[in-house]
Order: structure tokens, then C-alpha cells, then sequence
């Protein structure tokens, strides 16, 4: 069992949503974050101050899946939170020991 | 004497607009500092309207509004307690309203003009240091200077003949003056220049501009103290003014910074409407307009110097009613014209003599000066004896929860 | 009769200034429950204004303010569909105003009331009941009640003469007694006395308050229904007593809990309009100060009897409204004085005579005691017929969403 | 001639009041619309209020009121600058008020109007785009709209005689039509009926509509232009209509839908206080109950109707503004009577004449024709030429940041 | 070392907390999420207009548990956070290499 | 490829984002929490009635690093986060199985 955490842009939360239903991904967890990365370091000049703008507002995606599912729903959420312009995200994934769905303990592959 | 019934209404609800503006305030400040300090920054505002209320029916309205003692410079203690009030009017006659309105009226300036002072310090301030100075500053500093420019027996208004309809001296930049010497005193935030420290809920800033800009109303035509033609024309006035502030603050913006920004209209607003306090009563509507135009400007610029000048007047007090308080007395002494108003002056372009400038600039420099020095010398006392700046954790971690127990908002529930 | 333009502007002013503080209530009551329930809350204030209105236009106001039916209890219905007030006036002579603007004035005192007890049952109350109870409580407890104390032919104004200038009794009193009953009925929150439950919006509670606090100078100095001295007083009085409510609040609270809370704060504002609220016509500054300084306490420590005695007044209305409405009636009678105005009485401390301290404590208890029964009962059936309160499950998860389909707030979209 | 102070007053009162409701409909609109574009959307308001001031005083106001250049049309320039209004007055003999009150109170409604608008176009307007779209529109479209119907000599009010209170066609008609007209040019938001787009902010939405009532009263009582019987009757009739829409809009719903929102409360409240808008100083009080009863349901039913006929209107200013301004127009036609107001009519059920019902239909239609024409005229210049929408990803991303340099909130600092 | 993470409804956070502090678990972390499962796809109607609702608020709990203790503390928080319902949530339990305590820089063990 | 969590006090991020970013490390990410540990059971009077306050804000930053970093990373963030009291916090490290940049599919220790 894996779990694919993306921080991606805000915007593209709907369309990963999207993709993930439409490619039969049994759900997801979505939380608020911020961060900077490469996307850093851009000057702004607010009230006649200038100021470095580091950490731009992202959304954080969480999505368990079968290890077998793991390519598959990696690449998929790759290609829809593309944008091509800097900040786009970073995705990692992480090895998960076991899962249980609360409403019936049910565990492993089963409770997802 | 019988009093005009129809004044009387408008000078009452006058009374009101102007209180509301001070929970305006507290809502625009609150909305423009960090979360973490947001309750504090409104609890400033209203304990000035608790406080304040008080001196104000003890012995301020006395000192600022009874006989004076001479020279112009301060009432006497005739209305201790508000003694002698109770049935007594004011006004001309055929337009008399009950001296109750007018003491009203009048406490709603001392009210806001005080917490007008903590954008200065925002962030930062012990609340029991703030407590005192309030008390201190609406003695020391306020009531006389209410005196001066509001009492017929004052030196400003009574002997000098400088114009001031309602307040450029008194509220703007005295507050403006009294914001810098606060700002000196307390120094700098943790993060001054380095963070970018931006509003955390700008329609909260936007809420409470709309509200300073619906009270305004009360506090420009209301000055009028009666339902006249000079009110109509302050009312007017002060409404082209504001407006016109905005543009010309967004338009500063948008051509030194590239964007035109909600914070900028709000503030360009406030500066429109504190620019054309002094002289609502005194220009035509043109003149109003340009005085907007300019005031907008002029602190649009102004509140980048204390990046420049290095003093963290956090809210932008000196930049917006110090400035802009300025623009408002000395284009009084340029553009008022006895067509606007009988009761005024014509200034410079009208009759070509300096004379009305020159009263508008002695006004403005002896409220200036007097205000930066007592404040100074007041906020200095305090912060050598009680402290008046939080140790430095409390401001990182906020002072919200350090000083008040409280934090603004717990949304997650 | 020819309308006195003067007065009528003033009454029209109040009648907008009232109406405000309805929603200035479902913004303070919202701001402090948890962020689950507020729309309800909220809801709560504004299905208020849209019954009451109803009721008062098809029978209230004739109940509360028609030709009494016999020994000051009810008014007729001749009033039917506010059927001949179009041109009708009211008021002394040289002093008439419409009729219509005292039938919208008073309306929105009923509105107010009647939403006020909505703070008794914050998070776990029906909306279908909370309809019915609605249009049970305005038609049975507020109509009966604002005659006896409101309506000249009424027994407690026109027999008892116990002087309640803006609403002791009627809205004070009343709402006090009655939320007792609701939240004796409908029971204590989940997580009572264990979870925090603090304020989701602190800045939305002092928007509340200082939208209250403006919205009360039409309230206290409109009820003089003309622009005159009376006003005048009522509307400083107003001010005095609500700044020194702040202050006692606030300080007891540092003294006892050691910190001052913005909630402190705003409690203490409104505390100190209740208090003054049937005394701002008859009492000097002064005397105001006094009522304030006392409310303000009075209420801190009320507020926590309910921890002591055990039942639920979420938002306490019972602490604020009930305790500093019997501080202002009984004060009234120590302290009143004709001095202050002469259609008023003297008090105990003037005139050394304790008759009209005996008739205001008669009237507030009549109030409380009718006003609490009366309430209890129709709660009671309310509860034991179509139920008054939500599912436990509901409850927990947050009524806003289970009941009106929405959440408060989508922040992050 | 000696001006009336107490209508004076009543009048700036009511400027005041209306002018508030323009930050009412910032904060009604900035928290109906999602969090990235919040700020944008009160920009549009705060940057109707700074532009449509400006070219009030300088010419629009000249446009509307000035005398007549021929067949009721548009008024002449002699007005420009605000020329010749500083001390004459207007109104009725002993009801005299001074013009530039009038030119204030008139400003306000030009305001509202034009920033009712940004509604239609919310997330997706160019900032520029829409400052170039309020100096055309007020100048084309909003000025001889209100000189025909505001007028005197204005062909609607002057020589068809329809009645239009306070501005059913001008403001409400006018509004609706032409935010028609921009949603259809700008065409539809991103993800329009896929996503739910729910208000992000609903205790703002709800504070704004509490502002909108507030401020209603001044528009609609104002409108008399003296505090006398009919502003009264126009401020209780404003009160009904009100609440009763808040009930039918809400009951409609719950039939509907099953659930009672807190956004159809606001926006019944809303619906209800456009209905009366025109009929409220021509109809009984049990007429403005039947008016906000209709106005209600009909607009709850008609913001679904963008979702059959496929236009982005999205906060529903066709459905709310359009429809119950209509609604508002013809009722009169059938229940205005002269028993509310001599100086009205008697429509078809009083009167048996359907006479009084054409001129509000003819009034209605050209306002609604004149109105959608020229806004789509000027939409799709703009659109084409400088272009009125963002792009795309400007849009998904939200106009705030890439617009203002700002957003809403920064709650966690 | 393990990481217990829960995404839970909101209404349960209380119990939750009350559980794991009378079973001596020494601390706990929440945040604000939302997400959907198998608890999506129910249609709403919202001014006229039909939408699916599918991202549901959710609150996250992390529990950082030694080895030997997961097992326990796992069934308790499945057991107090079940509600029976639709949407009750998922529990997912990670690896953990190492924990510090930032105030005294102890580590593994010790820093819980 | 390691990912450091961090629970700090929130007045500590911008300490600890000016110290990684003066030692070069590539990104963060930051969202908010509140959480328990050793500074619980504090006892607060509010309005007459007292209670037990047990979720203090937090933030929450999360650190992708080379695993020759981690060590260096850790300790830069142990110290810059420490105040010396209660409610310091902790720092836990989970290993991560792969980390893709979104804008470029870039893998591994290039997507850093
Ligand atoms: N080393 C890192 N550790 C944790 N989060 C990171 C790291 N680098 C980037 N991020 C997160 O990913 C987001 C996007 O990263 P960024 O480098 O700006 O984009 P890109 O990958 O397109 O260059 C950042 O805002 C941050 O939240
Ligand atoms: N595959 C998944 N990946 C990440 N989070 C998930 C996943 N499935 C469910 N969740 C989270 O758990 C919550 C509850 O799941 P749901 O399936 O609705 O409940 P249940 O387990 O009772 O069927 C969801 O709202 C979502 O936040
Ligand atoms: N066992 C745990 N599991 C998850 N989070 C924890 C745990 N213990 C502590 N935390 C998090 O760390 C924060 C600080 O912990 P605390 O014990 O109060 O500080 P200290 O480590 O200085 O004693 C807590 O508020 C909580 O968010």
C-alpha cells in the first residue's frame, strides 16, 4: 500500500478530482498549505516596500492506492496538475504499513 | 431659548454616525494587521470609546469647551461632571439644539482621534500602558487643542481666524503628530521591513473603510451643527473628496507599482475624507474635487517615508492624517472662497493675499509641533516607568492571546 | 394635526438606527458560537425580522398599542392590518409625527426582542420551531407586554406610572425571563461545562457590538419620539453607561480571571445599554455613569451563575439582558430625578421616598414573572409536540449544515 | 427660500444611509463570490463609488436634472461642474431643502446602480476594462434614464406620468437589463454549473444584506424628499415587503429544495426591498405586503433561470433586480391607490382603468429595451477592442492575485 | 517508531482526544482537511441547480506511537472514531526512522 | 529520499524558512495544525468557568531531502526551532520511496 502526497497549485484541485473519479481511484484527502520551491525569490513592491514573496498558497492531495495502482495514478495526477510554469509541485510517495476504514475496521486492500 | 427641532435631528444623528465610526476603525485596523494581533488592535479602539466617554463627562468637555481661562488656551472647570448642561442649548438663534447634543457630538471626536493613535503601534503595545495614555493624552493633549481650534474662545478659532471646519487641526494632524512620536517612541516591530506583515482579512479593511466613510457624513456636516445649506455643501464636498482620493491613490499605485490594490482604494478614501475635513465647509465642490485628487497623492506617496525614514508607523497614521490632514488646512488657505461660505475666507487664488495661508500654516505647525512634543514626552514617561512595548515573544507568538487570552478566530470547529 | 418635520426625522432616523441592530445581533451572536452553527444563529435574527413584521403589521401593533380592552392588559383590534394609521399622527401638540413612523419604530422593537432569545439556544434548536415559537412569543408574551408598559392606557405606564423610558421591562426584562425558560426546556449543549465553545469570530463580535452600540442611540434617544432635550440626555446617557459597562466589565474580569478579553468588552457594551435602556430619559450623566459602572459588574459576574446553577444560556442573555435590565429599572428608582427631566419622577435618594422604587420592582417583576411562565409553557408544548431541539448526531456535526444545507465558510476555493 | 431644517435633515440623513449601501453591496457581493476573487469583486464596488462621484459633479448630474433640451430626454449642461447649486434650493413651498442635498442624495443612487452591475461578471472582469465600462455606462446609459424617470420634465415621470417611487425603473429595471446584457458578452465563469461556486463567506453576505436594509430605508423614504407621511408610509411599506419576501423566498426554497438557506434569506430580503422600491410611497401598507410576497417567489424562482437559458448571471442580478423590479413596476398598475398617497394613483383594482397599468408597462419595457441595448452595444465595444475578459488561467488561479497583488485572507500569521 | 494518521469527521475530534489522553498517549496533532470515499456523489440542489458534493470536511489526526503500543492505540481511535455511518474515514499507519524533541534535541523514544 | 515533518510554533516559521533557505535547501512546505504533547492540562478561567486548553496552534513544515542532507538539514531545524520552552515541539523523518517534480516529470534527487 502507498500513499501519493502532491503539493500542487490551488487551481487544480477540481481537475485532479476530476481524473482521479473518472479513472475509478477510490478517494482522496485535500488540505490547504503553502510552500515555495524553485517558484521563490520574486520581488514585490507593496505600499511602497519592497518585499521576497516565499511561500505561495498550494494544495496539499493525499491519495492511498494498491501498490499496483501506483504508476498508473502517479502518472495520472503528474500529467493533470501539469501546467508547464514554475511552481507546478513536487509529488512524493511514501510506503504505508496498513490501512483500516473506521466504519467497518475493515483492513488492508479491502479498506480502501 | 426654543430649540430647532430640525437641527437638532441632524446634529443627533450626527452624534451617532460619528460614534460608529470608531467600531469602523476598530474593524479597519483589526482587518489590516496579522491574525495574531487583530484583537488587541480592536480592543485599542474600544477602550478609548469606554475611557474617553468618561474623561469626557468628568472634566474634558470642561477644559475643552468651558470659559477660557485666558489666552485662548484652555476652558475652565465650569461643566465638571457635565454640570450646567442639562438644559442649556447652543447654536444661533432660530437654530438652537441642546448643549447635550452638542457635548454628544463633540465626544465622538475625542474618541476617535485618540484610537486613531494605535495604528501607530500596532502589534506591540502593553494593554495597561495603553490604558494610561489615553487618559493622559486626551487631558494633556486633546482638550486643549479642542479648545484652540473648536471653542469661539479659542486661539485658533477666536483670535487667529484660521479655518477648520471640522477637525484638520484638532483630529488629523494631531493625531498624525501624535502617531509619529508614538511611533518613535515604541520602535520598530520584530520584522520590520524583512516580513511582509500584509492585512490578514482585507474585507474586514474594506468593511470598516465603508463604515469610516458612512460616519464621516456625521463628522464633516454635522460640524455644520445644523440641517443647512453648509451642511449640504460639507456633506457633498466630503463625499467628491473621498472619492476622488481613491482614484488618485489607485492611480499612483497602478502607475508606480503596476497594480491598483484594495488596500490602496480603502486608504486613498480615508485620505480623501481627512484632507477635505478642514475645509468641507469652506470650498466649492471643484475645490473639494481637487483637494481629494491631491490628498490621495500625497499620502499615497507618504506612506512609503517610514520605510525611508526607518520609524514603523505601522497603519500608516502619519502617512494618511498627518499628510493629508496638512493638504486639508493649507489648501483652505489657496482655494476657500466666501461664495462656498459666507461665514469663511477667501484664500489666496480668490483674493490674492497670503494672509488666510499664513493663519492656516501657523494653525497647523503650533498643533503639529505641540502634539509631537507632549505625546513624546508622554509615551516616553511611560515607557521608562511601565514599559510600554511587550517583551519580544509575546509580539512573535502574538499579542492576542499573550495579553487578552483570546485569538480572533478558531474556524475549525 | 401637521407634522412636526423635525421630530418626524428624527423618528425615521431611530427607526432605520433600531432595525440595524437586528442585524447587528445575528453578526454578534454569530461571531460567538462555533463556527458549525452560525448561519443558523444567524438565521435565527433574520427570520425574526421577517415574522415580527408580519405579526405587527396584521395584529401586533394593534394588540400592543390599540384602545385598551380593559385594566391596562391588551390593546383591541381595531389596528387590524395597521388599518387606519395612514394618516393618523402621534405626539404632543406642535410635536406630531406619523403615525406609520411610530408603528415601524415600535416594530423594530419587537423584532429585536423576540431575536434576542435566540442566544438562549444557540447550536441545537429546530428552525421550524423556533418559527412557531416565534409567532406564539410575539402574539402572547411581547404584544401584551409592550402595552402594559409601552401604551399610555397600558397598566404599568398608565396606572402603575413605573417609569421604563426605551424598554426595561418590554425588551430587557422580558428577554431575560423568557430565555431562562427556553434553555431550562430545551437543555444543555452537548459538551456543556467540558468543551471550550469559545467565539469562532471574535471580529465579528465587536462588529456586532459596535453596530448594537449605534443602533441603541435610536433605540434609547428615538423612544423620547421628537428631537428634543429628552433625546439629547437619552442619547449621552446612552454613550456614558455603555463606555462605563466596558470598563467595570473589563475590570472585574482582569481582577478576577486576570486578563481583559475583547469578549469582556463587548459584553460589557451591551450590558451597560441594557442597564441604561429604561433609565436614559430620567437620570443625569452622572446618574448613568453610576447605572453602567454597576451593569457592567453586575452582568461580568451574572454571566457565570449559569456554570453555578446548571443550565444553558448559551450566549447569555439571561446574565446580560435580565440581570442589567433589573439593575436599570430598580435603579431607577433610587436615582431618577426631575431634575434630569420633568415628565420623569424623583427616586428614593431624592425625594427620600421609596414609591417609585416599589413600582419599578412591581413592574419588572410582573414582567419577569409573566414573561418567564408564559414562556416555559409555550416551549414546553413546543417541545413535547413538534420538539424543540435537534438530534444529538446533528448537534454535534453542526446544525448548519443538516438544517439549512451550508456552511458558514469556503475559505479555501 | 428658506430651507426646512427637519426635511433637511430627514434628506441628508437618507444621503448618507444609500451611500452606505454601496459598501452593503461590497460586502454582500465579495462574500457570495469565491475567496480568489473576493477582493476584485469589492473593488468593483469601491471603484464605482470613487469614478460615478467624479462624473456626477462634473456632468451626469447636469445630464439627469438640468432643464430639459427637448421631449424628455436629457437634461442640458448647465449644471456641469456642479454650476449654480451651491445656494438654491428645491422642494415643495415651506419644504424647501438645498439642492446640493439633493445632488447627493440623487449621486447615491447612480453609485449603486452601476457597482449592482459587477455582479453579472463576477471572477472574470478586467479591472481596466471595467473602469472604461462605469464612465460609459453612467454617461449613457444611467443619465437619461434617471432624467426620464427622476425628472421632472423627464418624459417618464413628467409627461407619460408613470409612477416610479425611488427608482424601480431607473435602479432596479435598468440594473437588471443591463447586467443581462454584460453576462451574455462576457459569457460564462469556468466550470459554470459543474462546480457549486458556493459563497465563500456567508456571515458577510448576510452583514451586507443587514447594510442593504439599513440604507433601503433612506433610498426608499428618502425619496419623498421631506420627513413627512409619505416617507413614513415609504419606510413602513419598505420594512413589509421586506420581511414578507425573506418568508416567501425562504418558504419557497424549502418547498423547493427542502431546505431553508441563510443565502435565500439575504436574498429574499433583497428581492423583497427592489419590489417596493417603485410602489413604495403609492400603496398601503397590505399592498407592500402582497408586493414583497410576489417579489420573493418570483425572484427564488427566477435565479434558476440561468441555469435552463444557459447565461452566467452570477450573483443574480437579473433574477433579483430585474424580475422583482418588474414586478414592483406592475403591481403599481393594479394596486396603487390614492388613499396611500393623494399625489399618486389609483391602479386597475381600485380604478377599474387599466389605464395606469399601460404607462407602468411602457415605462418598464423602454427603461428594459433602452437599458439591455446600450449596455450590450458598450459590453461588446470594450470587449472587442481592449477585451472585458481575464484569461483563462487568470481566471482558475483568481483574479486577486493576479489582478490586485492581493488576497483576501492571510488568516495564519 | 510508528505514525498513526486518521482522517476522521469533525464532530469525532473531541472523543478522540479524550480517548488517547485517558490511555496515556503523550500527544496529538490536527489539522483541517477534506476529501471524499465512498462517501461522494450524493446530489444537492442549490438555487436551482443540481451539483455533486464531494469534497466532505474532514479533520486529521496524527499519532505518533512506539512500536509495541500501535496496535492498542490504533483500536482506539478506530473504535472511538466510528460512528457507523458513511464517511466515518480511513486510518493509515507509516514508518517513522526517527523523532526528536525539538526543546531538548532528545531523540527516538525518549522525544515522544 | 527523506521527508522531515516538523511541528513548530508559529512563530517560529520564518526563522526556519530564512535558515534553510540561507543553507540551501530547495523547498518547504507549510500548513496549518494545533496539537497536544507535555504542554497540556494548562487551566484557563473564561467568563466564571474553567477549562482544561489542549490544542495549541502549530504549524507544520514538511522538508524533502537528499539522504546525505538529512542530518545537516535536521539539526539546522531542531536549533532554529527551539525556543528552550514547553511546546517546542517535534521533528519526525519517514523514508520516501519517490519524489517527482510536477513541471518537468523530473525524478529522484533532480526533482528536488
Ligand atoms: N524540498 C521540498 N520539500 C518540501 N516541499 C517542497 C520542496 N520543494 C518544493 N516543495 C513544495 O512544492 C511546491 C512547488 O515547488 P516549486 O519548486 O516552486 O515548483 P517546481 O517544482 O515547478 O519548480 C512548493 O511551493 C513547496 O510547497
Ligand atoms: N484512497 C484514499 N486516499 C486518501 N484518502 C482517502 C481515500 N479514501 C478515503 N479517504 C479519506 O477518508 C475520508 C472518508 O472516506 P469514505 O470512503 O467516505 O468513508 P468510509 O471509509 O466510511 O466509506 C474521505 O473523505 C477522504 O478524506
Ligand atoms: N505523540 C505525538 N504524536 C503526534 N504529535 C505530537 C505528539 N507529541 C507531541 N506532538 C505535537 O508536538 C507539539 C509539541 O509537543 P509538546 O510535547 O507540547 O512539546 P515538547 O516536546 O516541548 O514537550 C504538540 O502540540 C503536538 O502537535
Amino acid at each position: 500500500m502507498k500513499l501519493i502526497t502532491a503539493i500542487v497549485k490551488p487551481g487544480r484541485v477540481d481537475e485532479i478530482k476530476a481524473a482521479l473519479q473518472a479513472n475509478g481511484v477510490a478517494g482522496m484527502t485535500v488540505s490547504e498549505a503553502s510552500g515555495f520551491g524553485r517558484q521563490k525569490g520574486h520581488k514585490e513592491i507593496y505600499r511602497g516596500a519592497e518585499y521576497t514573496v516565499d511561500l505561495i498558497p498550494k494544495v496539499r492531495i493525499e491519495v492511498l492506492v494498491d501498490d499496483a495502482d501506483l504508476d498508473r495514478v502517479l502518472d495520472l495526477m503528474v500529467q493533470t496538475a501539469n501546467t508547464g510554469s514554475i511552481g507546478d509541485g513536487k509529488i512524493w510517495v511514501t510506503s504505508v504499513d496498513a490501512v483500516v476504514r473506521v466504519r467497518t475496521n475493515e483492513r488492508g486492500s479491502d479498506a480502501l | 431659548m426654543a430649540i430647532n427641532a430640525g437641527d437638532t435631528a441632524w446634529v443627533l444623528a450626527s452624534g451617532a454616525l460619528v460614534l460608529f465610526m470608531t467600531p469602523g476603525l476598530a474593524i479597519f485596523y483589526g482587518g489590516m494587521v496579522r491574525a495574531k494581533s487583530t484583537l488587541n488592535m480592536m480592543m485599542m479602539s474600544f477602550s478609548a470609546m469606554g475611557i474617553t466617554t468618561i474623561l469626557w463627562t468628568a472634566y474634558a468637555y470642561s477644559l475643552a469647551f468651558s470659559k477660557d481661562v485666558g489666552h485662548g488656551l484652555l476652558g475652565n472647570l465650569s461643566h465638571i461632571g457635565l454640570a450646567g448642561t442639562i438644559d442649556s442649548v447652543t447654536g444661533a438663534p432660530g437654530h438652537a439644539i441642546p448643549e447635550l447634543a452638542f457635548v454628544m457630538f463633540q465626544m465622538t471626536f475625542a474618541i476617535i482621534t485618540v484610537a486613531l493613535l494605535s495604528g501607530a503601534i500596532a502589534d506591540r503595545a502593553k494593554f495597561s500602558a495603553w490604558i494610561i495614555f489615553v487618559i493622559a493624552w486626551i487631558t494633556i493633549v486633546y482638550s486643549p487643542v479642542a479648545h484652540w481650534a473648536f471653542a469661539s474662545d479659542g486661539w485658533i478659532y477666536g483670535k487667529l481666524h484660521a479655518l477648520d471646519f471640522a477637525g484638520g487641526t484638532v483630529v488629523e494632524i494631531n493625531s498624525g503628530a501624535a502617531a509619529l512620536a508614538l511611533a518613535l517612541v515604541l520602535g520598530k516591530r520584530e520584522g520590520f521591513k524583512r516580513d511582509r506583515m500584509r492585512p490578514h482579512n482585507m474585507p474586514l479593511v474594506l468593511l470598516g473603510a465603508g463604515m469610516l466613510w458612512f460616519g464621516w457624513f456625521g463628522f464633516n456636516a454635522g460640524s455644520a451643527l445644523a440641517a443647512n445649506h453648509t451642511a449640504a455643501l460639507a456633506m457633498i464636498n466630503t463625499q467628491i473628496a473621498t472619492a476622488a482620493a481613491v482614484l488618485s491613490w489607485v492611480g499612483y499605485e497602478k502607475i508606480r507599482e503596476g497594480k491598483a490594490t484594495t488596500l490602496g482604494a480603502a486608504s486613498g478614501a480615508i485620505a480623501g475624507a481627512v484632507g477635505i475635513t478642514p475645509a468641507c465647509g469652506f470650498v466649492t465642490p471643484l475645490g473639494a474635487l481637487l483637494i481629494g485628487l491631491i490628498a490621495g497623492a500625497v499620502s499615497a506617496y507618504g506612506v512609503s517615508l517610514k520605510y525611508k525614514l526607518n520609524y514603523d508607523d505601522s497603519l500608516d497614521v502619519v502617512g494618511v492624517h498627518g499628510l493629508s490632514g496638512l493638504v486639508g488646512m493649507l489648501s483652505i488657505g489657496f482655494i476657500a472662497t466666501l461664495k462656498a461660505n459666507s461665514a469663511g475666507a477667501d484664500g489666496l487664488f480668490i483674493s490674492g493675499s497670503p494672509s488666510l495661508l499664513g493663519k492656516q500654516a501657523i494653525a497647523s505647525i503650533a498643533v503639529l509641533a505641540y502634539s509631537f512634543i507632549a505625546t513624546y514626552i508622554i509615551a516616553t514617561i511611560i515607557q521608562k516607568t511601565i514599559g510600554f512595548r511587550v517583551h519580544r515573544d509575546v509580539e512573535i507568538e502574538g499579542v492576542d492571546t499573550a495579553i487578552h487570552a483570546e485569538s480572533a478566530y478558531e474556524l475549525g470547529r
